[in-house]
């Protein structure tokens, strides 16, 4: 059932791609099959593969780094309208400065290898991350959590036992918008100091070296890491929100 | 054991729902609380709970002052409140759970208390041992019910709180649980107050009898009745009698 | 030929901020388009990669570019031709340098040998930087590269000592002069090897042959003023932003070259680079991507 | 209050910006005294206010034409488990694609004026808060929607009074994530065929003119967007969910 | 009216509530259901609102096969179903705006109904006037049963559906409801399903009280109590004999 849906989706938006490429018909949309065909011998001749785990690495990393932060801020946050209250501007001075011109600095601090890669994707998805959550706990019904009070629950109590399990569907949200984004961002991400990743080889393809077929095999790559991920964020939701799926 | 002193409550943006209002309750007692939808009864509980603060006056339990919940205190709303992420197991288990978490520490949990998790006795007392592994959205509203009273009961507090706990229970599966609190009331020198709509049920299980009036409540109107708590008192004729005082009294409100 | 149709052509120039593009706005400011009858809109873009997009979809006909790019974009079908030189290093004005950072502890230019040098992958940049070194008579395995492709990341790294060398365009290397890194080789050693270029969409030739020599035409004349006298621009160079604020005092404009085009020979040197790098897998020809017949007899 | 809080968050941002300028003494960070002179001058001159009013204009239109369009979507797909099966794969395909490697095409369609740089932030905005409402739209009490359906709701009138209300609050939280995303990616969106936004103005002056308090000034203002814009869905929060400020 | 032909159903992975169970009703009965908790009362009014299907057999309302809710069915759910974000007047008004939403199209709404939002009677009628302007998350329990029942009534459906309608109301309340549900009953040639646990309610308001046993229920075990629905009938020694006697079939059962 499912793989019927992803196969007929993929076949639309192949389809949906030929169209246009036909439509257009320039070199900056190369027909999906030009693409395939590329993507294959890219894949056969292995640098296209290592560029992919280059990237999955940084994206895991990064995603795992800014959801094991981001996700116990939020719910903090939520919790308490003082500490919201007091936050709410730091976030939203700081949510809207593109990372990308900190780049410089992350440079700085933490060398050029894959770590100032990570913190830049990192900084992107923290506060993606942090108002989801944030604002997820703060809509939790206020009865449950008197109820839970009443049983004798502190504030770490009622973290533990209320807002993490309350708040683990926004950060499963929160996960696949990551997930989108972390992939997505790689292209800024990738362009200093490696010569390793999607987001490199995309750029190189396509800013460079106009070599548009495998630009978009490169992309295809993204989507693909993209699904796999999601797929990985849905086993994790049947695993940790058992009350979702058999009611 | 509790002790309204001259408490006034609102909530905000409202008028005030008990204006200098003062109550005595001892320990051992059992309590019913009367009065019409929309007096203050759940209001009441969440005060005794701590759940909320007077603005003014003060709630003592055991002779001090109320800032938090106590550990002691239980506590079974209107709604249940269940964890719609946990199973009913669960969601019995929490209170306990919550007591392992942080230890007898005195204010979170009782400073001894059992820190067994075995909940089954419980579960099995309330009838709701076959759906213990089902979520709260896939029972029934009666056993949801009953999921709430065996969380509470599970603490074995010294003060139970309820608001209408077998408001949504039958007949037969409701007289067995009133006979079950009056046991427990009587093994464990409980203190119980326990919210109802119901006379006849407040006849049953009140030794004495809170009627609370429209807000703003000022006075507390008790209502003595010896003769609950005793196995045959609902088939005599002072029962009835009794009832049919207090309907009186509450259709007078 | 159309000539009604050519003569009220609008040339759309896709610019990135560098000097190379001074005689452009020099062209404009003196009303030399006017005189040659072409009307010209400039577009303004941040950086090479938008540029280049701009003209893929169509939205541009003209750019300041390099060969190289010339050759990727036509190795399937000619797309673009480039028709004159832009800026060429001299001998006595290098485009391109070499930095080192103040704590890389190198001082001379064997102390570089097989430290990585900070690039671009795919562009000038690399290309320039591994003949540069390998006139100076380093050995294959002795020149290594990193790419960074932000010129920006590129000081960053270099002032923070991350990278131990980078090669920087002119004038931003002398910023990094300024921020305590050191010159250790420029292109005025090898200028053969260091050019920029104006080139034009393939359509755009085709289709408006004599707007492009009227263009080409006051771009010479263009040329001609500034190395006439190269002190009368310093507004021109800080309000279309060619030359950072805290060079302004001190820049001296250099010669722009002359009609020209980039020789075979060039041509074929950076044609070979690319090949033997795996950067383009099949020739191209040098007659379809650089065409002197435009510029002025 | 609140104003006191806002104060504060700038403060101590101001604070450990200075620490970390002091600290690493490099042009790279000017100090905020440098900046905000900088600022001054450069607000003065007139031209940065321009910048900041393309920048306003362009998040505004791109913001809302995702919102207008994302969130229904997400609520049809929350609402029906067929669609949502049907159409995930189609979001997880897309999503992870960097917007910007469309920009020839979307230029190709739309020319180069305003409108391909809203559209190219559109493309970042529509998957984030695709997923969000969906997830949240999805995750709705199935009692409610049983108890609306028995006055007789259809599919259209569950949409207009359960499922549009009870997902506001997540189109709220989308706007203040859209906010911030909108902003941060001027920067990239305002790279071509324009002199006018603050994307363009921060990387001209930091990668260009490598006027480095000038560029601040320019993230500075970003900032100031974002956070005005905050304000706004605050405001608008307030008026559109009554019933979460009172209770 | 009501027509179950051999129904069978149960919830996805769980054992079945009915099977092959047939039950009918005609046209202005008044119906009372009886049950132990869990029995599956609540899940008999989900198949006869349209709300849940049968996995076999068939539900007719006025001899139509049910495919989805019938507009002139009106439910009362066991938790209310009200909108958190709509004010007690804006929920009353709900089903009015939902009819309008869709025009009087035969399927949404009835062919011909008021299309005016005027719901102030009901919410005088159910005394909760002056919390019109709260939110469901700011009133009493009994409050917000009251006001399912209004938003329910304001649709004047012709059969009403209600799950334990009452149960958080005091007993004047309560008692002046059901007085209210039998006037509507005798003057809109209502047919009515009440869901009740209490007995005393059961005899009060069912002409015919169906008896739900431990699932799978196969028979529909029916008694009748003609008595009801009348002023004096609480009052008389019949009625004291039919609680008597429906405690001991519950019992039994
Ligand atoms: N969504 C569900 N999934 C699985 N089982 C369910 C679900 N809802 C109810 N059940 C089970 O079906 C049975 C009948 O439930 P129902 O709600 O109809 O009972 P009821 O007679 O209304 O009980 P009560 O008087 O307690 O409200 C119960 O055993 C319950 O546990
Ligand atoms: N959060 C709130 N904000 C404002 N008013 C409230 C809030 N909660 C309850 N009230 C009001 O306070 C009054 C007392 O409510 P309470 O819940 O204590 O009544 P109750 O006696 O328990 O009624 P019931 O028998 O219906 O449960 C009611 O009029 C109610 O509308
Ligand atoms: O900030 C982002 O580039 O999404
Ligand atoms: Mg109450
Ligand atoms: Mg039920």
């Amino acid at each position: 059932m499912k793989r019927r849906d992803l196969l007929l989706a993929t076949l639309a938006l192949l389809v949906i791609w030929e169209i246009l490429a036909v439509l257009i018909h320039r070199q900056i949309l190369p027909t999906p099959l030009a693409v395939l065909a590329t993507l294959g011998t890219e894949l056969l001749r292995g640098n296209l593969t290592l560029h992919f785990l280059a990237s999955l690495w940084r994206v895991l990393a990064s995603t795992l780094l800014a959801v094991l932060t981001a996700a116990p801020a939020g719910m903090l946050l939520g919790q308490s309208k003082r500490l919201n209250d007091l936050f709410s501007p730091v976030i939203y001075l700081l949510y809207p400065i593109p990372k990308v011109v900190l780049v410089p600095i992350v440079l700085l601090f933490f060398g050029i290898g894959d770590l100032p890669k990570i913190i830049i994707i990192f900084l992107i998805l923290f506060f993606q991350i942090l108002v989801l959550v944030r604002d997820s706990a703060a809509g939790l019904r206020p009865e449950l959590i008197q109820s839970v009070r009443s049983l004798g629950a502190g504030r770490r109590a009622l973290f533990r036992f209320v807002y993490l399990p309350a708040s683990l569907p926004a950060v499963l949200t929160a996960l696949r918008q990551s997930v989108g984004t972390a992939v997505a961002v790689l292209y800024v991400a990738e362009l200093f100091a490696t010569q390793r990743g999607l987001g490199y080889y995309i750029y190189l393809n396509g800013s460079t070296l106009f070599n548009y077929p495998a630009m978009y095999g490169g992309v295809v790559m993204m989507s693909l890491l993209g699904l796999g991920l999601y797929f990985g964020v849905d086993l994790l939701e049947r695993r940790l929100c058992p009350w979702k799926t058999k009611s | 054991m509790i002790e309204l002193d001259r408490v006034t409550f609102g909530y905000v943006r409202s008028a005030p729902i008990f204006q200098d209002f003062s109550w005595k309750a001892g320990r051992g007692e059992a309590w019913a609380v009367l009065g019409a939808s929309g007096c203050g009864k759940s209001t009441l509980l969440s005060l005794l709970a701590g759940l909320v603060f007077p603005s003014s006056g003060q709630v003592c339990i055991d002779g001090l002052p109320l800032t938090r919940p106590r550990p002691q205190t239980g506590l079974i709303i209107q709604d249940y409140g269940l964890l719609p992420w946990s199973t009913v197991r669960e969601n019995v288990e929490l209170g306990l759970r919550v007591r392992n978490f942080y230890g007898p520490d005195g204010t979170h949990a009782p400073r001894s208390y059992d820190s067994s998790l075995n909940v089954n006795p419980w579960l099995d007392r309330l009838g709701i041992l076959e759906v213990a592994g089902q979520y709260p959205g896939q029972i029934s509203g009666g056993q949801r019910q009953r999921t709430a009273i065996a969380r509470t009961l599970a603490l074995r507090p010294d003060l139970l709180l309820m608001d209408e706990p077998f408001s949504s229970l039958d007949a037969p599966t409701r007289e067995g649980l009133q006979r079950l609190m009056l046991e427990l009331w009587a093994e464990q020198a409980l203190t119980m107050v326990i919210v109802t709509h119901s006379i006849e049920e407040a006849a049953v299980l009140g030794q004495r009898i809170l009627l609370l009036k429209k807000a703003p409540n000022r006075v507390a109107h008790v209502i003595e009745n010896p003769g609950a708590a005793d196995v045959h008192f609902r088939e005599s004729d002072a029962y009835v009698r009794r009832v049919r005082a207090l309907r009186e009294q509450m259709e007078g409100a | 030929q159309p000539a009604a149709k050519d003569a009220t052509t609008t040339v759309r120039v896709a610019r990135i901020p560098v000097l190379d593009t001074l005689p452009l706005y020099v062209a404009q400011q003196e009303g030399l388009f006017e005189k040659h009858n072409v009307k010209v809109e400039i577009i303004p873009v941040a950086s090479a990669p938008e540029r280049d997009q701009l003209i893929a979809a169509g939205q541009a006909d003209a750019m300041i570019n390099e060969v190289l790019s010339t050759m990727f974009a036509n190795k399937q079908s000619v797309q673009m031709q480039t028709v004159r030189y832009a800026r060429t290093a001299t001998a006595t004005a290098p485009v391109f340098r070499i930095l080192v950072s103040k704590d890389s502890g190198i001082t001379t230019l064997d102390q570089l040998k097989g430290v990585p040098v900070g690039v671009s992958d795919g562009t000038i940049i690399a290309y320039l930087t591994e003949r540069l070194l390998q006139a100076e008579g380093f050995a294959p395995d002795e020149i290594q590269t990193t790419s960074v492709p932000s010129i920006t990341d590129r000081m960053a790294l270099l002032s923070s000592g991350q990278l131990k060398a980078a090669m920087l365009p002119d004038p931003l290397s002398t910023l990094a002069v300024q921020q305590g890194a050191t010159v250790i080789l420029a292109d005025s050693s090898h200028p053969e090897y260091s050019f920029s270029t104006l080139t034009f969409s393939k359509a755009f030739l085709d289709a408006n042959p004599t707007t492009v020599r009227n263009f080409l035409a006051a771009w010479e004349d263009a040329v001609a003023l500034i190395n006439a006298d190269g002190s009368r621009w310093t507004s021109l160079l800080s309000d279309q932003n060619l030359v950072p604020a805290p060079l302004l005092e001190s820049f001296k404009v250099p010669q722009f070259a002359t009609a020209g085009v980039p020789t075979k020979d060039q041509f074929q040197d950076m044609l070979s680079w690319a090949r033997e790098k795996g950067l383009l897998t099949q020739d191209v020809s040098y007659s379809d991507c650089v065409d002197g017949q435009y510029l002025p007899k």
